[in-house]
């Protein structure tokens, strides 16, 4: 329901520094993709791009064939109420709850307050934290507050879910539930994109992967064959 | 997992694309989220109470010395009118002017415009006066009554009203020392030349001082709004990756701007109703003794509604522009 | 991976557990750290002009105002002098007083302590005074002869010199008027009073003021030094855990505390230049018309250097203060 | 020649929650010890014990039998630097160049200019970064941002090394090489006390393996022997 396209992307940064070059690709709408490469390969570039908080310096980044770098001020929050997006840092907010962090998607769409209760609830659940809730991000473990960041990605049932390296701090059994997950959502429709270096993981999924380099595209791997190492 | 079929539950049945609508209208929606904004506000405000106390204090204090330098300028022109009040001229008529003239310049002294008052003062009221004066005044009796007649003139104490300026005053003792029966005109000056100098003082003093002091309290407004908030400007980075507009992510600054402007604003009203309180006696009777008897004018309800409305516009802007200074709210996060 | 071979480079034998020692003595490595300390601070503020112009406006504006209320308090304390020294007695003699006895009292007074000037006033001259007065000096003049006598006695103006109080003109006063030939001995009162009046409302104007501006001047720097550096204070968890000291923790700060606090008292010094540049006129042609000419008193090197002191210290204890509002420099980071 | 030492130690939280519940265990001075368990199982709440970052709330922690919640202002920031710690979040000085943020434990130290930049530039060679001395963390991809932590832990020779999921943003080739840092310092002397949740890492290192389960040690591995699972 969301085709992803990138179209010759570069991203030259100020110093120089090509984090993309020339990247293309598309991801067919409904499937779950993931993309690997050494530190630095240019994956969380790629990702935020998606998001709009990357701008391409050449090339286009087209959602169901329209320019991400083209919405305007306007458009641009409607786009992203429909991703969830885990980062690399957890980003929560650190004055409000656990709870009150996973309902900020909900509460921005102005969903009745019983609705945002049961969601945040069935989300919390899902990451395994139901019992901390009412704690500040401060007060978990860093393993805890990236699931609380998966589950305020996926609180909004999103179109596309992009997810930077999502089981980094999470031991393999909590990796192996975060992306059955993202499995269920895929199932149900939406296009997931995950970034992590974890090949061994990775490969167990058996799903398309892409392998960057230095900015490069390197290595396209189709679903369900093993990649080379 | 646990959650796993809770994570079901929660989805009852929905497609997980279905796209959120706001239950009821857009202005439904608007006021909830309004709602939110303000009560995550105060809640903000109230649960770092010492810091607030101190963001009042600051904004308040910083509004309270233009407020007070307001008040003084306002008194300062009431005091000025007052004293042009009090100006005014002496007409000294001739000795040799008849009773029937001196009485016709009385009548003609009443109908000109901008005369608030006349006093005339007959020539024995005058030797009256001259013997009060002088400490011999029974021998200077004896040698008035030795001359036998009063040496001194017939005079008027033309009081001129609030609004006469210096300018007519001239005019008008020009024209009365042509008139017959009159021997001279003297312009009260001393009272009007001080004024003048006090004026001057005041206007170049006010001018620098109130240039001063706004830029102070746009700064310490600002200054402190943006301390207050600024553990709160991280959260723009997060709100705009989930999708928040412009306007949502503005509004709870919006709200921590008023709430720190507006409570600034009653903190300078309290410090000037203090501080006014403070020196009304010693300025009431430092201005008894200039003659003019006055009341601190200025500190009425448009002034307080003023100080209020000046705190708030300057919290509220002080907030926007920390929320501008942190890159706006629609730039994309890195 | 490329390091490796480097990383046994970089050890140059030594074990990795050989404990550091200061290479030179202890003084020399507090001047290093010192010194790296101040040109980090420096770095810092010029890398932010227009916010470390914005922090030194704030403070420098902070200052401006009690400096300025010292300064006007101290003229006025100045003026209160001048005023006292203009104010005086007149002593009427007895007509019947002989001018040997006229004589005496001159010198008497001329002797008196405090006694700046006396001026003597002889019948003839008081009655010229009189006559001129009076607009009909002619006819007045005639009366006088025809009597054949002056009605109007000999007087001295005594005009005491600065220092003399109210109590000591009051104790002369009595002291004069119980002497033979004494008429009367009249205080000029109307400075003295209006003088009371004034000082009394500078000085609650002063108290109030005072008060306010201080604590907003103690607000407004540490305030705006907390925001300034309030990025950095972060840096503190990361400097704890690896193994600074407390005293390395705080001498960044204290650097950019003097940083911040002296450029404020330069601006300070600055703005109230041009404030008393601009006030210097009206005010000196307002005394001239008070009979007291004076120079602006108070901005003296030694002012300057406490405006330069206090915003110094204004600015380290604001740095100190958020320094330790941020949980101090030896607690745990978490 | 560093001997850590925890005595049945328990840390209970302001909530209520116990990070660590009577914890006893002694690392032999110059091993190399892994730390697992699963998300919140307390090897962060350990670490930082160790570091006196957190106090227990019963029980002792001693390093080389003094215990570290007794040292005063003046003698903690002298332990401190004979310990590196890498942290799970990078804790970069932002406002600092890669090469400044690598220097700042010697350059508390008083060594010498010439010394330091040495000492920078063989710590960045071995995590890979050389080129990236000029660079603000901002500027670095998150795997990047860990080497420099990296970097900044062992610039200094600790006696101890602590380092909380050093390899979280990895991809497994720059994991083994800093496993093999670790290694190098553990052979020179150092004792070395890594947590990680990634298993298969820690197996291949043959390294005694403590396992913690609910702040509670619940299994504890001899080196070189195969980890239940
Ligand atoms: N300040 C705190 N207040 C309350 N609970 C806390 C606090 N700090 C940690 N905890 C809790 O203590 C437990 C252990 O935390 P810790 O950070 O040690 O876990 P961890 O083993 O490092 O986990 P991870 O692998 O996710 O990093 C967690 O459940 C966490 O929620
Ligand atoms: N703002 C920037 N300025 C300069 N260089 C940058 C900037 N952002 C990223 N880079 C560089 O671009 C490259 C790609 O970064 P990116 O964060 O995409 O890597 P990554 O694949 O996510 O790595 P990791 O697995 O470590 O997270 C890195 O070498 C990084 O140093
Ligand atoms: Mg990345
Ligand atoms: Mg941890």
């Amino acid at each position: 329901m969301a085709r992803l396209q990138l179209q010759h992307v570069t991203r030259r940064f100020d110093n120089g520094q090509e984090g993309l070059s020339d990247v293309s690709l598309s991801i067919e709408s409904g499937s779950m993709v993931f993309l690997t490469g050494h530190s630095g390969a240019g994956k969380s570039t790629l990702l935020k791009m998606l998001i709009g908080a990357e701008t391409p310096t050449t090339g286009r980044v087209l959602v169901d064939g329209s320019d991400v770098s083209q919405l305007g001020p306007k458009q641009m929050p409607w786009y992203r109420r429909q991703v969830g997006i885990v980062l690399q840092d957890h980003n929560l907010l650190e004055n409000r709850t656990v709870y009150d962090n996973v309902a900020l998607p909900l509460r921005i769409t102005h969903l009745s307050a019983k609705d945002i209760a049961r969601r945040v609830r069935g989300a919390l659940s899902t990451v395994d934290l139901s019992d901390k809730g009412g704690l500040f991000p401060k007060h978990l473990s860093t393993g805890e507050q990236q699931r609380v960041g998966i589950a305020r990605a996926v609180v909004n049932r999103p179109r596309i879910i992009l997810a930077d390296e999502p089981t980094g701090n999470l031991d393999p059994y909590l990796s192996r539930q975060v992306m059955s997950l993202f499995h269920q959502f895929c199932d149900l429709g939406s296009t997931v994109l995950v970034a992590s270096h974890d090949i061994d993981l990775i490969k167990d999924q058996g799903c398309r992967i892409l392998h960057l380099s230095q900015g490069a595209l390197v290595q396209d791997t189709a679903a369900s064959s093993e990649v080379a190492t | 997992m646990a959650g796993d079929t809770k994570a079901e539950d929660g989805r009852d049945g929905e497609s997980p694309l279905a796209v959120e609508r706001p239950k009821g209208g857009r202005l439904q929606a608007w006021f909830a989220d309004h709602g939110r904004a303000a009560s995550d506000a105060s809640l903000f405000v109230s649960q770092r109470l010492i810091s607030s106390f101190l963001v009042w204090l600051m904004v308040g204090v910083a509004l309270t010395l233009p407020g007070l330098l307001w008040i003084a300028q306002s008194n300062v022109q009431a005091i000025n009118q007052q004293w042009q009040g009090s100006a005014g001229l002496t007409v000294y008529m001739k000795l040799a002017a008849s009773q029937q003239l001196i009485d016709d310049m009385e009548i003609r002294l009443n109908r000109e415009t901008g005369v608030e008052r006349v006093i005339r003062t007959t020539p024995d009221q005058a030797l009256q006066e001259l013997l009060e004066q002088s400490d011999e005044s029974a021998f200077l009796r004896d040698a008035m009554a030795a001359v036998g007649s009063n040496p001194l003139p017939a005079s008027f104490a033309v009081v001129l009203n609030d609004s006469s300026s210096y300018l007519q005053l001239d005019a008008l003792s020009r024209k009365l020392s042509a008139q017959t029966g009159v021997d001279d005109v003297v312009i009260e000056m001393t009272w009007l030349e001080r004024l003048r100098d006090l004026s001057e003082l005041f206007n170049r003093l006010g001018s620098g001082l109130s240039i001063m002091l706004l830029i102070a309290a746009v700064l310490v407004a600002f200054a402190s709004v943006r301390l207050a908030i600024e553990s709160r400007l991280g959260e723009l980075r997060v709100l705009a990756l989930i999708g928040a507009t412009p306007a949502q992510m503005r509004r709870p600054f919006l709200y921590f701007g008023s709430a720190y402007g507006i409570g600034g604003g009653v903190m300078a009203i309290m410090l000037i109703a203090v501080f006014l309180n403070q020196i009304e006696a010693p300025l009431q009777s430092l201005l008894v003794s200039y003659r003019a008897g006055i009341e601190i004018a200025g500190f009425t309800p448009g002034f307080l509604l003023a100080i209020l409305l000046v705190g708030w516009f300057l919290g509220v802007a002080g907030a926007m522009l920390a929320l501008f200074q942190r890159g706006g709210t629609d730039k994309p996060p890195s």
